[in-house]
């Protein structure tokens, strides 16, 4: 009863408000602020009951799986919607600044628009990270995608539409894919709901067929090589808060179902090849996303590759989850990477979108001369979620590199352990690519177009949280034990 | 209760699948990627209600009759959504087709905020 | 009833020539005009004949009822999609063929 | 006769389909897609799916293929770039494709047929259940009770949908059709009341057969559709709130029915136990209303201009055949 509330705040009250910007453009604004404090209180409530009482389960409808749909909050939701909830309250007051009606028509005109686009979006993420029901999931998941969609188009220029649109194609047949796992699934187990998938689940040719078809759906949409053709464009066209969502939070959302289906659903069916190929894409992710990052002309399209370089290092927790060691280590490993990465992506997007539009949208990376002393605190979040990014003590990049290079060490398999090593030296050098062009003194002063320090102050305490997370490293791990996937803790005891 | 062979529309949504992601990966025009992915959802939905209608009893599954209709009524959206974007981006760009990756990727030189480029309409 | 069978039999036997007729002046026909005649008059023919096929199967007056009406909106829908394709194509200038042309 | 029947019809089905694709006219592809969809409603009829083939001949068929030839026509008006088969394209060789797509249909039959052997599903569980569930009709029950969940995220997308068009473009209005069509209004006159009239009993019958609101917002949809082309509404489409309170009624609807429920019984979307026939029908009917705007708004292709509302009208009502595209 008591967390029914919290679940409908999660969920409804995004969506509600979304509804009310749409009918008064006006009041987009303050509905999304008093959005934002609903979903963080019902977030805190969250936690607290999960942290007392364990596991949430809520029951739409009263029904309960397989005939109706479940809701559920365990240690990994909490922990997706930590984040959510951090970049989404973070993302809201950039764009408080970011839109300006009064600067022209156009920014107007996006204005109106990108309230009720990005509430949605906001309202998809969650009720993705709450639910345990495949087909529920679909439906989450196309409305991520359109909203996604949707917001990079928003920017208006040919490149942004042009990459909108590849973007929704790429989307809309993966997510067919998708629902014709689910459809196989349901017709050989009779439930769409994951938890009783687990028991129903038994091994055979149409599951695993069905679990190729969601599998390759979903990294396309997670855009893993060699998938992750439609992301760079995407990502960099799209306005910098957009920006900053899709790489933080969007993708990671299709990641996250695969977890599930991974982890909880399919375990058993999951064989040891299909996990070694999955970190094998990944690890030609970190490095194919690293060279192309660091050739890039344009400072947003760097940060765009550098988001493919970095999903690649989620891709390694496939192998070292199952391996016989550490599991459970390389499962936080992945997930503590994944919120650093998220808040430091945010960070670097929202700080790149500072320094592009101070300079009238002009993001040459050869052109940043003048950055640190234009932008000093644009420059420093950079900076610092370079770091991150890095993998540098004590930010969460780090925390979550150590972890999976110890699950990799743990399981006998030190070729992952290389392959994080280049990655890190390679994120180095196009973080570093940019901060040496970015501390050249300029030799004329640049246009004076000052952005609002609300703009600057959010990138830099995203920065902070990204640069600082290897501090709160053991707090996630432990709220990531509460009602981990059985599998990832051997009955011997091998956990840390 | 009327006889029916379930092998053969299950082959007939397979083919719809599959010509469905033929188009989608051979053909470029936007019209046609768009049908295509509508095919491609019918030969789903066609392999879903299959397997309902399969049931011994006298009714048919009634669940996946309610995810086909919510699959149908995303796929209007995505098809309306989809049109419209096909025709900004031909009235930006004069073309049908999606230009090539690295034509969007090395899209350099300066980006004026309110160049010409600018699609949004507000100007009165 | 078995008189009402074979009734309804011959019923649709005629109907579907009449659609089989429509459906090879649709392919046949020089112009566009004539297929639509063709469409129209020899399909409406068939789907009445059809029509009334059923009513002697139907088990129920309403039944009967719902029949005519599906009728009647065929009817009333095929006549003005015929009046605007063929408006149509006289705007954009297509012209009828006449006999010993071409 | 019957398995003949299915045989045929299913060929055809995919002859059509490949034909849609394929077919070098964009136009004919167009049709062919339009009378695919026509079959495939046949095809679920056979599958005893009447809910499903009367939420595809509204949906999937007429209006899909409304949507997509009128995008063609304005494509084509555009039209700097001449329609072309293009057999050229891909990045992927073509024969290449052929190849992973055989193997991929050889799966997927392989993988389907295979599951003939377990023909289980919630059939017992959802009759088992009809009579808390308020309604009679099994996949209404479905759709607004065991799995309302899902379809309030549905109406959900359809508003996404509403809001992404208009943030897209602004509509270009069809031509009017009043002068050069006089046979066409008075066939409106019979027909737009008639199918309002239907979406209101499909609607209503939903609850014991198959119907419900999908369908019936489609039917009124497609009486939108034809309100449009013959330019009526178009006032009322300028009107400040009226329109987007109507579009996003059902959506509005839906989750203060879930807050509601959630304080009477303790569960989202629990309906008291009694009620839920009532608290069903009420949701549809505004979900009705929103899917009817939403996918007569979606043939608009873009957000009608309004009146004082930001975005400058720069042509009076009456003399408008084309909305602007700005340039």
């Amino acid at each position: 009863m008591s967390h029914a509330g919290s679940f409908a705040s999660m969920i409804l009250a995004p969506l509600a408000a979304a509804t009310l910007a749409f009918i008064f453009p006006r009041l987009g604004r303050w509905l999304a602020f008093g959005t934002a404090g609903a979903v963080s209180i019902a977030f805190a409530r969250l936690t607290r009951l999960l942290l007392d009482g364990g596991v949430q389960v809520h029951r739409v409808g009263g029904w309960g799986a397989p005939l109706g749909i479940d809701l559920r909050a365990d240690g990994l939701a909490v922990f997706m919607l930590l984040i959510t909830t951090a970049i989404g309250a973070a993302v809201m007051l950039y764009a408080l600044r970011y839109f300006n009606a009064r600067r022209s028509p156009a920014e107007g005109h996006q204005e109106r628009y990108f309230w009720p686009l990005f509430l949605l979006l906001w309202s998809a993420l969650n009720a993705l990270l709450l639910s345990t029901d495949i087909f529920n999931l679909y439906v989450t998941l196309e409305l991520l995608g359109f909203s996604a969609v949707l917001l990079i188009a928003l920017d208006g220029r040919r490149a942004a539409l042009t990459a909108a649109l590849r973007y929704l194609f790429v989307s809309l047949s993966a997510s067919l894919l998708y629902l014709l796992g689910v459809a196989i699934v349901y017709t050989r187990c009779a439930t769409v709901d994951l938890t009783l998938l687990a028991t129903r689940a038994q091994p055979g040719f149409p599951l695993t067929i069905a679990i190729a078809l969601m599998t390759g759906g979903l990294l396309v949409k997670s855009a893993l090589i060699p998938g992750h053709f439609w992301l760079p464009p995407a990502h960099a066209n799209a306005p910098a808060p957009v920006s900053a969502l899709l790489s933080a939070l969007v993708v990671k959302g299709s990641f996250y179902i695969m977890l599930r289906l991974w982890f909880e659903a399919f375990p058993g069916l999951i064989t040891p090849a299909a996990g070694n190929l999955l970190g094998g894409l990944g690890a030609a992710a970190v490095i194919w996303g690293a060279l192309n990052a660091l050739f890039q002309k344009r400072l947003k399209l760097l940060v765009a590759y550098s988001t493919v370089a970095q999903l690649g290092y989620l891709f390694l927790l496939f192998p070292l989850a199952a391996g016989h060691e550490g599991r459970f280590t390389a499962w936080s490993g992945g997930l503590v990477f994944l919120a650093s990465h998220a808040c430091a992506k945010a960070a670097m997007f929202l700080s790149a979108g500072n320094v592009v539009r101070a300079r009238g949208g002009r993001d040459e990376i050869a052109h940043l001369e003048g950055m640190s002393s234009l932008q000093p605190i644009s420059t420093f979040a950079f900076g610092l979620a370079g770091l991150s990014l890095i993998g540098l003590p004590p930010s969460g990049g780090f925390a979550g590199k150590w972890l999976l290079l110890r699950a990799g060490l743990a399981a006998g398999q030190g070729w992952w352990v290389a392959v994080i090593l280049i990655g890190s030296l390679l994120a180095a050098a196009y973080v570093a690519r940019v901060l040496v062009h970015g501390f050249t003194r300029a030799p004329v002063p640049g246009p004076a177009r000052p952005n609002s320090p609300l703009m600057e102050w959010t990138a830099l305490a995203l920065a902070i949280l990204a640069a600082g997370m290897g501090f709160l490293s053991v707090w996630l791990t432990d709220l990531l034990q509460v009602g981990a996937p059985a599998i990832l803790i051997p009955p011997a005891g091998g956990a840390p | 209760m009327m006889y029916f062979d379930d092998r053969l529309y299950l082959i007939a949504g397979a083919a719809l699948i599959t010509i469905g992601l033929y188009a989608l990966l051979a053909h470029r025009h936007f019209l046609r990627r768009i049908l295509a992915l509508n095919v491609m959802g019918s030969g789903v939905f066609m392999v879903l209600i299959t397997y309902s209608a399969r049931t011994a009893g006298s009714i048919p599954d009634p669940v996946p009759h309610a995810m086909v209709i919510t699959g149908i009524v995303v796929s209007i959206c995505a098809t309306g959504l989809a049109l419209v974007l096909a025709e900004c981006v031909q009235a930006l760009t004069g073309r049908t087709e999606l230009s090539d990756e690295r034509e969007t990727s090395e899209h350099t030189g300066a980006r004026p905020d309110t160049s010409d480029e600018q699609h949004q309409d507000q100007s009165p | 009833m078995i008189v009402l069978d074979v009734l309804t039999g011959l019923l649709l036997c005629a109907a579907a020539f009449f659609f089989v007729s429509g459906t090879v002046g649709l392919l046949r026909l020089p112009d566009i005009y004539s297929r639509l005649h063709a469409l129209t008059k020899a399909d409406n023919v068939g789907l009445g004949l059809t029509v009334v096929a059923l009513m002697l199967q139907a088990e129920s007056w309403s039944e009967v009822f719902k029949l005519v009406l599906i009728y009647a909106m065929v009817l009333s829908a095929s006549a003005t999609v015929c009046y605007l394709i063929g408006n149509e194509a006289h705007r954009r200038g297509q012209r009828p063929r006449r006999s010993g042309a071409n | 006769m019957l398995y003949l029947f299915d045989l045929v019809l299913l060929v055809v089905i995919v002859l059509l389909a490949w034909r849609s694709l394929n077919d070098a006219d964009l136009f004919r592809g167009t049709v062919s897609f339009i009378a695919l969809g026509l079959l495939i409603a046949v095809a679920w009829v056979r599958l005893r799916a009447p809910d499903v083939a009367l939420a595809e001949a509204a949906v999937g068929s007429g209006l899909t293929g409304a949507l997509i030839l009128s995008a063609l026509v304005r494509m084509r008006r555009r039209g700097r770039d001449a329609p072309r088969p293009n057999h050229a394209g891909g990045a992927i060789p073509r024969r290449l494709i052929g190849v992973l797509l055989l193997a991929l249909f050889l799966c997927l039959c392989g993988a389907m047929l295979r599951l003939a052997q377990w023909p289980e599903g919630l059939t017992e569980t959802a009759l088992a259940e009809l009579p808390a569930s308020g309604v009679s009709n099994p996949v209404t029950a479905v759709l607004l009770n065991y799995r309302s969940y899902d379809t309030l995220l549905e109406v959900a997308v359809l508003l996404l949908a509403i809001v992404g068009v208009w943030s897209l473009r602004r509509a270009e209005w069809p031509g009017d059709v009043r002068e050069s069509y006089p046979l066409l209004m008075p066939l409106l006159r019979i027909v737009l009341p008639t199918l309002v009239l239907a979406a209101a009993y499909v609607l209503w019958i939903g609850t014991s057969k198959p119907g419900g609101a999908f369908q019936g917002g489609a039917l009124a949809g497609g009486a939108f559709v034809l309100m449009l082309l013959g330019g009526f509404g178009r006032r009322a489409l300028r009107h400040r709130y009226r329109m987007r309170v109507a579009l996003s009624c059902g959506l509005l609807v839906f989750i203060a029915a879930s807050v509601g429920t959630m304080l009477l019984t303790g569960e989202i979307l629990r309906y008291p136990a009694g009620f839920a026939g009532h608290w069903i029908l009420a949701i549809e009917a505004a979900a009705l209303i929103s899917i009817a705007c939403t996918l007569g708004l979606l043939y608009l292709g873009g957000r009608p201009e309004e009146a004082g509302d930001g975005t400058p009208v720069n042509r009076s009502v009456n003399g408008s055949k084309n909305g602007s595209m700005g340039r």
